[in-house]
């Protein structure tokens, strides 16, 4: 039943993902005074890449590009089906790391240098994904989704620090400012296009596609914040505070400039270390 | 080192006027001239190649100091090799490689010599 | 302080009416005096050329033979300088801008039937003026001039781009005939001959 | 019956023949044949052990009386000490010959004086001492076939030294030799005897070349190793006098009533083991370690003289649970942890990197087994057990492609994967299997993390979510370098020789077995561990869904690049169009050149990132040493102070 | 769904005054909001489908032009902003302007101004997209793009950019070279 | 011993085209991890040739060229080549063509100052200021728009006058708008220099000292940031010497300091536009012009980008014989140079822009 539930996810995830990114071109638009593209544009986007050829720079990435995408995907299945939290975070993980390996094996100076702040920006997420995994577990001693999603009390309950920790390190994933320091939607950057400077046509394709899973699956990590008991209230609060995060973060988009990277590093760093981290600690001395 | 802040002096408010303080060097002297203008203190404004006969070019150097500025011109024939004075003032490179590249005048001893290809153009020399 | 009045402006933008306009379903707007195209009313145009000397980017051809002003928007910078140099007022800028197409389009304004032959009739009476002795050194002349009005004069050309050599005026390689110092009026000469 | 001092004699044989032997082109034949032929029977024999005890067969202690090893023993003690001396002496290092007194005169006159409690096994058999010895011999044989040919080249390569490889690779099995004794030791007396051998191997290892270089890092690594030998010795007589215990094993028996004095005895051997598993006031030796030939490297540095450390730290694990001690070695292991791999990011040559790297992950074991509840013992028995198989076979990569192309700095490794592609795709299993999430270490590393949480240690959690960061950081840019794709450049002709295949590819395909197997040896190797140690049934630490998902993550990434080649031989090349890569459009001609401000051509070189400036070795090195050698001292004071 | 509605943009700019420069940016601002035909100002080629291009083609930066084109996949448009990027303008009598974008790649559209007023290049590129679509159908059936061929030989200054080329091969070659001796060093060291 | 820092330096091309660079310049930058050790720029990119037109326009079109020298201070281009003209010919142009060639200069200026100001928040990345100040900049160009006809290239300037006279209305237009403009730019510019996190983008990064900018030969608001008190237009050329004006200097010399000042000559230029409108006499704009030039001259222009130089130099003839044009990028390169070396990547391109480098008169 729950693995099914997995499967059926899949096949919301980048609707559901794209639309998101599409609510959020069209706010940030209105926020600039700009009219903004329709709502669907994700949509017409990827068709698009899918109308390209792939001028690729050799064959290695593509298949990177692959891996980056089914581990999201796998990731996003992991949760659905009720398994274990941290390992989905292990593969997204991975499926991020093979991004950057994809844009390594360009070997091209803008494709290099954005793979390292990806990698730096890994390095800046990883420890509060790995925390936010803490803290479902401490809430429901289990880092099965199915007992999280069942614990008598929300995990925001317990674990505000990680959430908070988590809207910390949120515009990272999606690529926002002020943490889009690898790469960015907007147009102008230093680095290009970031990781994806030298991919194109269908691989892009796969690319935006995985954006939209990974989307969806920041919002389930903000969602699950909130569920509890299984009940339908915890699932729908969950998505209404997802929702709202998302908006959130379009407007911190566009009131931040972009950081460098030591600032990142800082940031991020100690904010998990404070808010998670005491959070933890909180948390064990009550336990204790 | 010292420089003097631009003030804003009363006489040099005054209206420019279409008389230009060029004084004519020897190429020989250049180095000597603006190694004593650097001394005292002027910073170059700019350099500029005018081709005025066949095979006769003016180099103009301007040099200012607060609003006054003053110039010095040598003329060239087109194979001379001038000096550089990138060892009085570094910035002269920029000036000096584009008249390399636009007039072919050779300039000895540049700080950064972009071998002609500063400006690279279809036309080798086109102002030549 | 800044930044809190920064979140609240971009909140507030966020409901209210974008500064966008809705150019290309409402017509775009311009101002009275926007440079926009180039249009001569050839019925005044005398054919002068001085437009054609003037144009800082060789947009204009005027072909006295045959009685034809012709304009490549495609090289039109809309500086005016042809409008303020005509000495009949004919030329105007009209504030609309010449639409973008896929080919280099030449828009050539010709004579009408009546001011042709009005033209022809005046050519007669200075024909018949000159004397005949000056007619061999005339045709000499012209004989000399005729490969630059005959680039000039190809029409509305759907001229593949890559062509690139066979471009009217457009590099410097046929003669710009404005650069030259000749004196118009021989020119207007040696077109009549 | 037999096999066990089999183990123990037979390198000690195999290591006098082959220096016997000598060196010279002639006898390399006969050579390789030797040190294939006993790795081969040294794999054969763990082999043959492990399935004996796992099918319960030979399990338990043995050789209650043993007057006249005894005297070996001694004897032995005292050649180490004369060994020391004299080198100490010969190169005006005095402070080593003083610390070896330090630590052998006191043993010495302990069994001299009778004090010595007597009359119990000394070796034991159990699955943790297989687990070990599957390892060491396993990895170890490797290492050693790969030595032989690894050797020749370096003398190749290094014509200024005297060549002694047969004194190299006979050092090789004396330590193996050791290392098997240690293990099967449970008489603390003999163990620190194993103890003292591998140091000194490691110490004539280390400087094999006799560089001032190589002399220097080599007597660090004596002193460190002879301190923590001191550590030992204080152990050995307090148990002795004061608790009546020869073995540790008894130890554990005590561990119930848990007596002040047991603590001053765990913790002493605590420091022992810090020092040998080069936790951070003490990695200094592991990091000049690096000098010597990567063999060495690998045998000491990676797979078995510093698992000594932690394995002694597993034994004494559940002793240390929820004390002092307990705090004291998980805090020096995370806090290795987390601050080794900050420096493994500065560190751009191979080895050196590697070394950094081992002494982080051994900073994660330790303090694993400082936590010493079930689920991090079985964290720290899988580490140990993954970390000794990918780090032998990085070190055999890295000193292949250093005989290959001159260069063990990772920047040199740019297109390794289009230069060297077997080399390279052998590294690329190597590297994952040390960070990436369906391999094993991140297996052990989902356990460490769960176990760390249930033991409420807060500060282990940071450091283990930041350490896997930073982890994560220098193997993608590694792994980043030698992924990346360079056009036109042809490949190297590998040279590399057979022989180092032959230690390398089965080490890459053991990478990917056990990962696949984990599940069997988590339930046939490691739960009976756990049983064993805590007495109690403990239920499995991994559950039966996880297991699947990972083995589903495992095929995924197999599966990728097996479909990669089957798509790209089917289409006949998955790319639509090659294309140059972007270099804001100034390629010049094609991937790897482009227009420089000069208007000339230049060729493209794209180093990664160290942050020097920020954590430079020679920036947080010294600090971070401080900083755990006085938790250390202060935890010291405190125990043994409240002990006593 | 068309692949209309999501064209992306290259901006790139060749020997222009900026003039054109900046209304090209200033198309993407509020007011003008290119952003609402779903066109995004991408500065990677590789994501590219048009092509806008301002100013004329000079004697160095052409082969940038190329370059950047030749990495945008196909299907693909040119979009000339501009009379400098039409037919060199004012500039095509100077001695290193080899005169429009035309001269080195094939252009879709022409988007005359001086400077081209924001309104024309939305127009501009609103016309390139249906030749975009084009392009696209053409590729479905397996057809070459229709391309418009160029040589340096039909250029001004041919000869002076064929050196140029010239020049480049050559030192590559010589860097292969070299690299070529120093890996057939090793392998005779290797041989022994 | 520890640290094997050899081989750890990428140059990486920045440029010609980069998302960041509207304009195409290029420079090798060589990188310590993200650190530039040190930076080359190559020019040459939009090299056209224009000055040497000048042998085949006669002197009077040539400022239609001239103004296309570069299409953001086009206006200042035409501007400082008829003054050098007209200090040639000694032809004394009158009060309302003076007058007015003041006020589009500031406009101009405005325009550019706005432009850059977006710009440069998209350097660090952020958008939504970006194309505040750029929608911001509309009401400029929509004011230039209505007097010149242009909104980038103005055509208004000849030698001996302007073309085009501009009506009352329009003068009560410009009031008006400036008005409206002032007060909305105020929370820009107040993000500008108040955001915590847009001055830790800008304080302290690319400190130039006034010492070595004077050296370094720069010039405009990058100098003036730099703490050195020199604005061209304080020698009064125009209309300036009626107006009341100061230049506006910081002290810091960092990037924060050259965002300051740029944004404080915001506010004093639409101070001087009112001015202007306030004392604008009537009369004619165009004096007539006889003859040909005969004579040099090089004429001072404070263009938005600092000092730029029009060395005129003719013969009788109606072509000149040379025609130079000395713009402010050009002498503020060097000092460019010198603030990248040791700068992060991330501020390679705020740094870039804090000179606001204008390559397209730089090459000419
Ligand atoms: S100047 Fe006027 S009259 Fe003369 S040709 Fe041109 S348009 Fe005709
Ligand atoms: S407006 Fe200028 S460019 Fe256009 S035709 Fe007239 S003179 Fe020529
Ligand atoms: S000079 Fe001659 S051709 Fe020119 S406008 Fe006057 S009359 Fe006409
Ligand atoms: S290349 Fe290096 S390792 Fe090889 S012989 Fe020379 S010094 Fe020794
Ligand atoms: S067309 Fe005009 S505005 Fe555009 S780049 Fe050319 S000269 Fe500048
Ligand atoms: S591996 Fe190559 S370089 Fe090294 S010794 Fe052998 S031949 Fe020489
Ligand atoms: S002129 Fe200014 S706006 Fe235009 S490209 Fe250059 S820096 Fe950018
Ligand atoms: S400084 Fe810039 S804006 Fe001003 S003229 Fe030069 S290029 Fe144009």
């Amino acid at each position: 039943m729950r693995i099914l539930l997995g499967f059926l996810m899949i096949l919301v995830a980048p609707f559901a993902g794209a639309i998101l990114s599409g609510i959020d071109r069209f706010c940030s638009a209105r926020m600039q005074r700009r009219v903004g593209p329709p709502i669907l544009q994700p949509f017409y986007d990827f068709y698009k890449f899918t109308q390209k050829k792939a001028y690729i720079v050799n064959g290695l990435q593509w298949l990177l590009v692959w891996g980056h995408f089914l581990f999201v995907v796998l990731s996003i299945w992991i949760i659905y089906s009720g398994e274990d939290f941290l390992l989905a975070i292990f593969s997204l993980t991975l499926s991020e790391m093979m991004l950057c390996l994809a844009a390594y094996s360009a070997s091209a100076p803008y494709s290099n240098m954005s793979a390292q702040r990806e990698l730096l920006q890994m390095a800046c997420t990883e420890p509060m994904l790995l925390l936010t995994a803490i803290g479902f577990y401490l809430n429901s001693h289990s880092f099965m989704v199915s007992d999280i999603v069942s614990c008598s009390t929300p995990a925001i309950l317990r674990a505000p620090g990680m959430f908070a920790g988590l809207l910390v390190i949120l515009p990272i994933e999606l690529r926002k400012s002020p943490f889009d320091v690898s790469s960015s939607h907007h147009a102008h950057q230093e680095m290009v296009k970031g990781v994806t400077t030298d991919i194109s046509g269908r691989t892009m394709a796969l690319v935006e596609l995985t954006e939209w899973f990974e989307i969806f699956l920041m919002c389930t990590f903000v969602g699950l914040f909130f569920a509890y008991d299984n009940s339908l209230t915890g699932y729908l609060i969950g998505i209404a505070v997802a929702l709202a995060v998302m908006l959130v973060m379009t407007l911190t988009d566009n009131v931040f400039p972009r950081v460098k990277w030591e600032r990142m590093l800082a940031i991020t760093w100690s904010t998990t270390f404070i808010a998670a981290g005491g959070n933890l600690l909180v948390l064990t001395l009550l336990q204790a | 080192m010292n420089v003097c802040f631009a003030g804003i002096l009363e006489e040099e408010m005054s209206e420019q006027t279409a008389k230009m303080d060029i004084r004519e060097v020897e190429v020989r002297d250049l180095f000597s001239e603006a190694a004593l203008i650097r001394h005292d203190n002027w910073r170059l404004i700019q350099i500029c190649a005018t081709k005025t006969a066949d095979d006769l070019y003016e180099i103009l150097y301007t040099f200012g100091r607060g609003y006054e500025w003053k110039n010095l011109r040598i003329t060239v024939h087109g194979d001379d090799k001038i000096p550089s004075i990138t060892k009085i003032y570094e910035i002269a490179y920029l000036y000096e490689n584009e008249i390399h590249d636009l007039y072919g005048i050779e300039i000895d001893l540049m700080n950064y010599d972009f071998q002609g290809r500063l400006f690279r153009t279809g036309v080798q020399y086109p102002f030549r | 302080m800044a930044f809190v009045n920064y979140i609240a402006y971009e909140i507030r933008n966020l409901f209210s009416t974008p500064a966008t306009e809705k150019f290309p379903k409402e017509p775009a707007n311009f101002t009275e005096r926007y440079r926009g195209h180039i249009e001569n009313d050839i019925s005044k145009c005398i054919l002068c050329g001085m437009c054609m000397r003037t144009c800082p980017s060789n947009a204009i051809t005027v072909s006295k033979p045959d009685y034809s002003w012709s304009i490549r928007p495609f090289s039109c910078v809309q500086c005016k300088a042809c409008v303020d140099v005509c000495p009949v007022h004919c030329l105007s800028m009209v504030n609309s801008y010449t639409e973008p197409g896929a080919e280099k389009t030449q828009i050539t304004n010709h004579y009408s039937e009546e001011q042709v032959a009005k033209e022809e009739e005046k050519k007669k009476a200075i024909a018949a003026k000159v004397a005949a002795a000056k007619a061999a050194a005339a045709a000499k002349a012209a004989a000399a001039a005729q490969p630059a009005p005959k680039a000039g004069t190809e029409t509305a050309a759907a001229q593949p781009a890559p062509a690139a050599g066979a471009e009217p005026a457009g590099t410097g390689e046929t003669p710009a005939p404005k650069a030259e110092a000749q004196p118009a009026a021989v020119q207007s000469v040696q077109g009549e001959a | 019956m037999g096999i066990i001092e089999f183990l123990i004699f037979f390198p000690f044989v195999a290591a006098a023949l082959l220096y016997l032997l000598g060196n010279g082109e002639k006898i390399y034949k006969a050579r390789k044949v030797i040190v294939k032929g006993s790795s081969l029977v040294i794999m054969a024999s763990v082999i043959y052990l492990a399935v004996r005890v796992l099918a319960g067969n030979e399990s338990g202690s043995f050789l209650t009386e043993a007057n006249i090893p005894n005297y070996f023993v001694m004897g032995g003690e005292l050649l180490l000490m004369v060994l020391v001396t004299y080198y100490g002496f010969h190169y005006h290092k005095a402070y080593a010959a003083v610390l070896s007194w330090i630590g052998t005169i006191p043993v010495l006159w302990l069994d001299i004086s009778g004090y010595a409690v007597e009359g119990l096994p000394h070796f034991r058999v159990d699955n943790l001492t297989v687990i070990m010895c599957l390892v060491v011999g396993i990895v170890g044989g490797f290492i050693c076939i790969y030595a032989v040919g690894y050797i020749k080249d370096y003398h190749h390569h290094h014509r200024n030294f005297p060549e002694r490889s047969n004194w190299f690779l006979a050092m090789l099995f004396v330590f193996l030799g050791a290392m098997f004794g240690l293990l099967f030791s449970d008489n603390l007396g003999w163990m620190y005897f194993f103890w003292e051998i591998t140091s000194v191997c490691s110490f004539l290892l280390i400087g094999y070349n006799k560089l001032p270089e190589s002399i220097n890092n080599s007597f660090k690594a004596l002193w460190m190793n002879l301190l923590g030998g001191c550590g030992f010795m204080a152990a050995i007589l307090y148990a002795n006098i004061r608790l009546g215990a020869c073995n540790l094993s008894q130890l554990h028996l005590m561990g119930s009533q848990s007596s002040p004095g047991l603590m001053i005895v765990v913790t002493l051997l605590a420091f022992a083991a810090l020092t040998k598993s080069a936790q951070i006031p003490f990695n200094g030796w592991l990091l000049g370690a690096m000098v010597a030939p990567t063999p060495t490297s690998a045998l000491l540095h990676s797979a078995t003289m510093v698992k000594a450390g932690v394995y002694l730290l597993i034994r004494i694990a559940p002793l240390m649970a929820g004390t002092m001690t307990g705090v004291m070695v998980t805090l020096i292991g995370g806090f290795t942890f987390f601050a080794a791999s900050l420096m493994a990011i500065a560190t751009s040559d191979g080895k050196r990197l590697l070394a950094h790297s081992t002494v982080s992950n051994l900073g994660l074991i330790v303090a694993c087994a400082g936590v010493g509840h079930p689920e991090s013992v079985w964290a720290a028995t899988m580490l140990i057990i993954f970390h000794a198989v990918s780090k032998s076979l990085m070190f055999l990569c890295v000193g292949a492609v250093e005989n290959e192309t001159g260069s063990r700095n990772i920047e040199d490794m740019h297109g390794l994967i289009v230069k060297m592609p077997r080399m390279a795709f052998v590294m690329i299993i190597g590297i994952c299997g040390m960070y990436l999430a369906p391999f094993g270490m991140l297996v052990a590393k989902w356990a460490a993390l769960k176990s760390y949480i249930d033991s409420g240690s807060v500060w282990l959690v940071l450091f283990l979510v930041f350490g896997t960061a930073s982890t994560s950081f220098y193997w993608g840019k590694w792994l980043g370098k030698i992924m990346a794709v360079i056009h036109k450049s042809q490949a190297l002709r590998d040279t590399t020789h057979i022989g180092e295949w032959e230690a390398i590819y089965p080490l890459a395909v053991l990478v990917v077995m056990m990962c696949m197997l984990f599940p069997f040896i988590s339930s046939y190797l490691i739960q009976p561990v756990l049983n064993q140690m805590f007495d109690t049934i403990v239920p499995p630490v991994i559950g039966g869904s996880d297991i699947g998902v990972m083995l589903l993550m495992l095929s995924l990434v197999i599966s990728i690049p097996i479909a990669g080649v089957v798509v790209s031989r089917h289409r006949s090349g998955i790319t639509d169009q090659n294309t140059r890569s972007y270099m804001s459009g100034i390629n010049a001609g094609d991937d790897r050149h482009f227009l420089n401000s000069y208007g000339d051509v230049q060729p493209l070189y794209m180093s990664n990132w160290y942050m020097i400036d920020l954590i430079g070795e020679l920036r947080i090195l010294k600090p971070c040493q401080m900083i755990a050698a006085s938790i250390l001292v202060i935890f010291m004071i405190i125990i043994i102070g409240g002990a006593i | 769904m068309k692949m209309t509605k999501s064209p992306w943009v290259l901006h790139y700019d060749g020997s222009s005054c900026n003039g054109c420069d900046i209304e090209v940016l200033a198309s993407t601002t509020p007011r003008y909001d290119l952003e609402r035909f779903g066109i995004i100002n991408t500065g990677d080629p590789k994501h590219a489908d048009v092509f806008l291009i301002t100013g004329g083609i000079n004697f160095q930066n052409r082969m940038v032009v190329q370059q950047l084109y030749s990495q945008m996949p196909d299907p693909k448009v040119v979009v000339a902003v501009g009379i400098c990027a039409c037919d060199g303008g004012v500039f095509k009598d100077c001695y290193n302007i080899l005169g429009g974008v035309d001269k080195v790649i094939p252009v879709d559209i022409y988007v005359p101004g001086c400077a081209a007023r924001p309104e024309s290049i939305i127009e501009g590129v609103v016309k390139a997209l249906d030749i975009l679509k084009k392009k696209r159908d053409r590729m479905k059936q397996g057809l070459p793009p229709e391309e418009k061929g160029w040589a340096i030989a039909n250029i001004r200054d041919g000869k002076a950019l064929a050196a140029q080329e010239a020049r480049i091969n050559a030192q590559l070659k010589m860097e292969d070279e070299a690299r070529e001796a120093r890996y057939r060093a090793h392998e005779e060291a290797h041989k022994e | 011993m520890a640290d094997n820092s050899l081989k750890k330096i990428s140059i990486v091309p920045f440029g010609p085209q980069h998302p960041v660079l509207p304009e195409p310049i290029h420079l090798d930058l060589v990188l310590q991890d993200e650190k530039v050790v040190d930076a080359l720029p190559s020019i040459g990119f939009v090299h056209r040739g224009l000055e040497k037109l000048v042998e085949k326009r006669d002197f009077k079109e040539f400022v239609l060229v001239a103004e296309r020298t570069c299409g953001i201070c086009s206006f200042g281009h035409s501007l400082g080549y008829v003054e050098a003209i007209e200090k040639i010919m000694d032809i004394e142009t009158t009060p309302r063509t003076k007058y007015l060639r003041t006020m589009w200069a500031e406009l101009a200026r405005m325009h550019n100052h706005l432009m850059w100001l977006g710009l440069l928040a998209d350097a660090f990345g952020f958008e939504s200021l970006f194309m505040e100040s750029w929608r911001l900049r509309e009401k400029v160009l929509d004011l230039l728009e209505l007097t010149t006809g242009g909104r980038v290239i103005f055509s208004v300037n000849k030698v001996g006058g302007l073309r085009r006279d501009v009506t009352h209305e329009m003068l009560q237009t410009i009031l008006q708008t400036l008005d409206d403009l002032e007060k909305e730019c105020r929370v820009a510019t107040d993000t500008f220099l108040g955001d915590k996190d847009v001055l830790s983008r800008m304080v302290g990064v690319g400190k130039l000292s006034p010492e070595r900018a004077e050296e370094l030969g720069c010039c405009g608001p990058f100098l003036r940031a730099s703490g050195v008190r020199r604005d061209v237009r304080m020698l009064g050329y125009e209309a300036y010497g009626d107006l009341d004006m100061e230049p506006v200097t910081s002290l810091e010399g960092d990037c924060y300091a050259r965002c300051k000042v740029r944004i404080e000559e915001l506010y004093q230029s639409m101070d001087l536009i009112r001015q202007v409108i306030a004392k604008m006499p009537g009369g004619p704009i165009e004096v007539p012009v006889k003859g040909n030039p005969d004579g040099e001259y090089m004429a001072r222009i404070e263009q938005p980008r600092g000092e730029a130089l029009y060395y005129v130099k003719a013969n009788g003839t109606k072509n000149l014989v040379r025609y130079r044009n000395r713009t402010p990028t050009f002498s503020n390169l060097p000092g460019l140079i010198e603030t990248i070396r040791g700068a992060e990547l991330a501020d390679v391109a705020m740094m870039i822009l804090t000179i606001d480098p204008c390559i397209s008169c730089t090459e000419r």
